[in-house]
């Protein structure tokens, strides 16, 4: 066996009188990458962040090179050679790209001035070593979630730390930019670093895991080489049962034309033209950046449109806020929930009420809580959301629960036309499962849908057709039954088929 | 168990205060006593309820202070050219509803930072009342309506000033408003994350208006009562109320980042506060000692009921 | 338009110490009325209670260039440097209500707080028969004529049997003066007399005791319209009279005088009295 | 070319006011008249740097006032009981910083939402000043250091006010700490996302108390000036000052909710809230008019200046 760096022994971790994790051991080997796999809310990052000073642990010891260690906050474990990339975004916005990369570490001359020169020519080298050409000057409020991404992991590189920790770092990534990252994680395993690798998308486990620790209700279920597991005996581990197939499309009957955009551009998107018909999913392809968000959002009417029309069986539709898109049967389900999608500070109940409070209330603008009650509850049962109850503050969720909340409250609205953005980003295989039959089950009953997402293997596993964006531009709209994943490739970079 | 310890530390505050007066002051544990305290309070739970909209949703209304002194002066003025006391009491709420507006204009419409829109409003109005009232006090005149008048100051119902009715409806009104209407869900939504509130379908923009069209109202309605009271409109009234309006609502636990709070914890906030003056003058604290004492309780409160998570 | 001033007109600066209080708004106008009929021209600004924006006022007059500056100071100490800062452009200064206690002054205008206190005191005396209880509603904490009239009023009664029961400040706020007089009537059983700093303080506190339904007597200062009012009704016992628009007029009078080039008493009284029933 | 123009909508807030005085005023654009201005713009222009790095980090300084008029108070005492003037600058500055300090610490430590935390300090150190000044004002005295430190208030150097001086000074140490230092960057950060802050490895509670600390040093800076000028402390000096100070603040660009703004901005709105103050005396403007003329300016400069982000 390889020498153990990191030694976590009988972790247990209560938050308020629950516990969330419960004698939990764990090892991390020199030289060697450790992926930690389990359900949404398994206790994963909450173990990570015991790790790595931010909570501090109930019970439990950690040793680190067989001392016993405890860091009470973020720069002590880095201090002692351990860097975190923490599965939400924790960037400063207002700050520039490279600030943020050195923020807390900025070099400065002899008498406390920062060397602006070599904070900004260091941190170049750490984003093109991810293959990010952007302006290290350019502030990250200004780049897309998934460069904000690689910000992020070069921030944690730029660490030099013997032992990396990776919560989701691919959740925003294209296959592309993943392949970047697989090649400076391989490198920095043959220089003897030490791994934590957190991701829901088991190839890539496979890809580049050594071992395998896999929790599950804040249990550890075992350690395993990778080398002796295979997929499904791994989604065994996980869940405690075997799931049947991947993507488990349903053929509904594809009806009218409900849906078209024409011509549609602004800023971020030029002459956009498509239709979506009743009972059909349309997934929607692309590089990150390549403004699929923004075409959607713009759809949702957060972003103004400079041309181009909307038409809604067959009548032309103005949608100037997403107060008017939900009035025109259209909801949109964030691929930022945190920011927009949810509101953390209120509870299950409440948030999944909230498009669609109305609906709730009495005529002089009462909330019938016990109608509240109901019907989040339903919600809870038929996305299985795993929550203490209704009341419950969302804040308090695991980050894939809280991604079924933001679908809930987009369901509650009983849109006809329902965009995804990202739907499956942070959540787990069972849940995504789930999500995918919740998927069916909308589009049997008649909704249309629009599903952005970068993992190709989704979009061609549950979309009737596949639209494939390059530079805010459509670049081409292809039959699923004509498309592989090399096509959509193609057309994402901009070449034709 | 420590769930409720921490959600009523407001009120375990306000209960030490109590029991510490009982021990100090003999005239304080007294029915008399506890009307006076009770009618004391009352201005300033009005205008603290509207400020507790306004910093449930992040925001906070500087100029009540400011809208109180120009509708009291107006009020006044009405009531003594000897114009009806409901259609004065209709014509000060409304300008009051009004003032609140502009306010919420400011701050959706103009995307003003709230605290620096309301600071404008704030001297502006200020100015306004002194060009009004030439820095002079406006008396209601002895007519009918004017005796009618004060009795909203100074009446009593039952055994009960009329003022402490007023407060009383409209905690009420703010309780139901919060807790039970869909208007109130968009305000903590607000209050929490304001684009998750926007993408929900939500107009923010209305929910402000609301909010700060409310405080004004609410402010307007304090000076129809301090007027009524005093029988006359002071050019200077209400400065510095914002102030204890705030503190009423922080000392209740609301918190000023918006989306945590509650009516129940103004309440008590601003019990606190009054309860505190009126102890302050019972005890005979020489006025040099009464800021040092008052800022000595405030600290003292809020760090009691300090939140988990870290404010900057 | 420019402000230039026309050749002939005289231009006199006064500065006040705040204008939300009826007693400088009196004065005021009593200069304001005085300049009109002197064919002088007066500009007026408000220090706001603070003395460093009354040292701006006075720059700024100067870089007006006004012939005289009447100053009602918003404290005697402070106004030093103001006062100094027209000494050396040259511009002559009047001090208004409020004394300086340094730089030069042509004249000081003025009714005495410290008297006034004292009539107040004696009055009170004199009605309750030389013994008795007394409330003391003191004006904003550190303003002269809260010290000034709580020195005068104290002095006086030190030599009668009469006690204080109660001092607490109201900030020369009506609404103050209701509250605070609120709770001193919970905790003195007995009170017979009440003298408040100013009559904005007295017309509160006389509310506060007509709900009480107690037997009090309330003396104030300044003797405002309402105050006045009050006294003739019956309700308030008496207030000191400074007569403010006196002192305003006697400012604008002693200034076009200096300006003229006569002479001036360094010292201008101003009569103080007590107005009863 | 936009962005420039949005960048500097202060400075063409301040144009406007400079060239509409220049027609409305013959005594406007003189040399005496420059000076008069920046000499008054310094005490609010000292504050108002503290106050900036409060708000940039999402925060609030109330208690800058109160400082002031505490600081004044101790150093008039001092120079009057015959106190070297150097040494009496030095314990004031120290005074300030330490009561900056326990701002910070309450803050940070504490936990307590800054308002708050300011508004008790605020109260308490006013309370505290009538104490020690029992009521009333200080003289420096006559001495020779008395004379020596009036200069600070209203002495010249080759020209120029020593009051101006300090103001320059400070600008530029501000300026330096938040573009040159790491500590200005962590204000920044602070400001924009305190999680993220916190995650970096940051000491977050180090920068709050760092920035409090400032504030209250500054502030007593103010109030070492204000004395110096007016040869005695005032028990009510400084009081509304915060507000006037989070104005300039806010008129040069810096957001309330912290992470955006600039001392350039913040010089730019000092000296916007100084010449409007001098334009309303030297056009005459009635004293009652001059607020609303203020609160019209102040609310027409935000307006100008909005971003694009929706404030709450
Ligand atoms: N600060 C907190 N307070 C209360 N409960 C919390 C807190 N943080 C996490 N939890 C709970 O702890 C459990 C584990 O959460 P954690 O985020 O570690 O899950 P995870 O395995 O990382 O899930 P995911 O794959 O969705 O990210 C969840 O049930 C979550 O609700
Ligand atoms: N706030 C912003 N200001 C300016 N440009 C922006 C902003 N947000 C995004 N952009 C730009 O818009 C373009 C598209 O954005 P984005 O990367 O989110 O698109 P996407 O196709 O949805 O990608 P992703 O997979 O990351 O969601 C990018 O070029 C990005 O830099
Ligand atoms: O003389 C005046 C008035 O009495 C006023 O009420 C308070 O300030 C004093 O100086
Ligand atoms: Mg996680
Ligand atoms: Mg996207």
């Amino acid at each position: 066996m390889q020498k153990k760096i990191v030694t976590m022994k009988g972790i247990t971790k209560e938050f308020s009188g629950v516990t969330v994790l419960n004698q939990v051991d764990f090892n991390i080997y020199e030289g060697r990458i450790m992926a930690l796999l389990g359900e949404n809310g398994a206790g994963k990052s909450t173990l990570m962040k015991i790790l790595t000073g931010v909570y501090e642990k109930t019970a439990g010891e950690i040793y680190l090179n067989d001392q016993p260690a405890e860091f009470k906050n973020t720069k002590e474990s880095q201090e002692n050679g351990i860097a975190i990339i923490h599965q939400e975004l924790n960037l400063i916005g207002d700050l520039s790209i490279g600030e943020n990369i050195f923020l807390g570490r900025e070099p400065v001359n002899k008498l406390g001035k920062i060397d602006w020169k070599r904070l900004y020519k260091e941190s170049e080298k750490w984003i093109s070593m991810l293959g990010l050409s952007e302006n290290p000057k350019e502030l990250v409020n200004n780049i897309s979630v998934g460069k904000q991404q690689l910000v992020e992991i070069a921030k944690a590189l730029s660490l030099d730390a013997k032992i990396i920790i990776m919560d989701e770092p691919t959740g925003a990534l294209t296959i592309s930019e993943t392949e970047k990252l697989f090649s400076v994680i391989r490198k920095l395993k043959e220089q003897n670093h030490s791994m934590v690798y957190i991701s829901h998308r088991l190839e890539e486990i496979f890809k580049i895991c050594d071992d395998i620790t896999v929790l599950r209700d804040g249990e550890r279920i075992g350690e395993v080489p990778v080398s002796e597991v295979t997929e499904d005996k791994l989604i065994e581990m996980m869940v405690g049962r075997r799931l049947e197939e991947q993507y488990p499309k349903a053929d509904s009957e594809i009806g009218e034309v409900i849906f078209e955009v024409k011509n549609l551009t602004n800023s971020f998107v030029q002459e956009a033209s498509f239709t979506l018909r009743k009972g059909e999913t349309l997934g929607i392809a692309g590089l990150m950046g390549s403004s699929r968000t923004e075409l959607a959002r713009t759809i949702y009417g957060i972003y103004k449109m400079d041309r181009g029309e909307i038409f809604i069986h067959g009548k032309k539709v103005h949608i100037n806020s997403p107060r008017d898109a939900i009035k025109a049967g259209i909801t949109y389900v964030s691929e930022d929930r945190k920011t927009n999608g949810i509101v953390l500070g209120m509870n299950v109940g409440e948030n999944i009420t909230l498009t669609s409070l109305k609906s709730i209330c009495g005529r002089f603008g009462h909330v019938y809580k016990s109608k509240e009650e109901e019907v989040s509850q339903e919600y809870i049962k038929n996305l299985s959301i795993k929550t203490s109850g209704t009341k419950q503050l969302v804040k308090y969720l695991s980050g894939g629960n809280q991604q079924k909340v933001s679908i809930a409250k987009n369901l509650f609205a009983e849109p006809s036309i329902l965009i995804l953005d990202e739907p499956t980003r942070g959540v787990d295989v069972g849940a995504k499962k789930e999500i995918y039959n919740l998927i069916n089950k909308f589009k049997k009953a008649g909704v249309s849908i629009i599903m952005i997402s970068s993992e190709i293997p989704e979009i061609l596993g549950m979309s009737d057709r596949v639209l494939v964006m390059h530079e805010g531009c459509i670049s081409g709209i292809l039959d699923t039954e004509q498309a592989d994943q090399e096509g959509i490739m193609s057309l994402a970079v901009g070449k034709g088929v | 168990m420590k769930d409720v310890v921490q959600k009523n530390k407001p009120l375990i505050v306000l209960l030490i205060l109590c029991i510490a007066m009982a021990f100090l002051s003999d005239s304080f544990f007294t029915w008399r006593n506890f009307l006076t305290v009770l009618r004391q309070t009352s201005i300033n739970a009005v205008i603290a309820t509207g400020m507790t909209f306004a910093i449930l949703i992040g925001g906070i209304d500087l100029s009540v202070g400011s809208v109180l002194a120009i509708c009291g002066a107006i009020a006044a003025n009405l009531i003594a050219s000897g114009v009806d006391m409901i259609l004065t009491i209709l014509i000060t709420l409304f300008l009051g509803l009004a003032i609140g507006i502009v306010n919420g204009l400011l701050i959706s419409k103009g995307r003003l930072q709230p605290f620096i829109a309301t600071l404008g409003t704030m001297t502006l109005l200020r100015g306004c009342t002194l060009v009004y009232t030439q820095g002079k006090p406006i008396g209601t005149g002895g007519g009918a309506d004017s005796l009618l008048f004060g009795k909203i100051g100074s009446g009593y119902i039952f055994a009960l000033p009329v003022p402490v009715y007023i407060m009383i409806i409209v905690f009420i009104a703010a309780y139901y408003i919060l807790k039970h209407l869909r208007m109130g869900r968009y305000i903590y939504a607000l209050g929490s994350n304001e684009e998750a509130t926007v993408y929900s379908g939500i107009k923010t923009d209305k929910v402000k208006i609301f909010v700060y069209g409310a405080s004004g109202l609410l402010a307007s309605l304090a000076g129809i009562i301090v007027t009524a009271r005093l029988g006359s409109a002071q050019p200077n009234a209400g400065s510095g109320y914002e102030l204890d309006a705030i503190a009423a609502v922080v000392l209740g636990g609301t918190s000023m980042s918006g989306g945590i709070g509650s009516i129940g914890g103004t309440a008590i906030g601003a019990l606190i506060i009054g309860i505190l003056n009126n102890a302050l003058n019972l005890l005979q604290v020489p006025s040099y000692y009464q800021n040092v004492a008052k800022g000595a309780v405030i600290l003292f409160a809020v760090l009691l009921d300090r939140k988990q998570k870290a404010a900057r | 338009a420019s402000d230039d001033k026309e050749d002939t007109k005289a231009t006199i600066g006064l500065i006040v110490s705040t204008l939300n209080n009826p007693f400088f708004v009196d004065l005021r106008d009593g200069a304001q009325a005085k300049a009109d009929e002197l064919g002088a021209e007066l500009i007026v600004l408000d220090s706001q209670d603070d003395s460093a924006t009354e040292l701006s006022n006075m720059e700024d007059l100067i870089t007006k260039g006004v012939d005289l500056i009447l100053i009602n100071p918003t404290d005697s100490e402070a106004v030093g440097s103001a006062v100094t800062a027209a000494n050396d452009a040259g511009i002559p200064v009047i001090t208004l209500d409020r004394s300086a206690n340094t730089g030069d002054v042509v004249c000081h205008i003025a009714s005495d707080n410290v008297a006034g206190g004292k009539l107040a005191g004696e009055f009170i005396i004199d009605k309750l028969g030389g013994k008795g209880k007394v409330v003391e509603l003191e004006g904003v904490p550190g303003a002269s004529a809260a010290i000034d009239r709580g020195k005068g009023f104290n002095e006086a009664i030190a030599k009668s049997d009469i006690e204080v029961v109660a001092k607490q400040t109201a900030n020369f706020n009506r609404a103050e003066g209701l509250s605070v007089m609120e709770n001193i009537l919970q905790a003195q059983p007995e009170i017979n007399a009440v003298f408040a700093h100013n009559d904005e303080m007295a017309l509160g506190a006389l509310e506060a005791i007509k709900a009480s339904k107690r037997d009090i007597m309330v003396v104030g200062f300044d003797a405002t319209d309402d105050a006045v009012k009050a006294v003739k009704a019956g309700e308030m016992a008496a207030t000191v009279q400074q007569l403010p628009k006196e002192i305003g007029a006697a400012g604008v009078d002693a200034a076009m005088k200096v300006i003229a080039g006569e002479k001036v008493d360094k010292s201008i009284p101003v009569d103080l009295s007590l107005v009863t029933e």
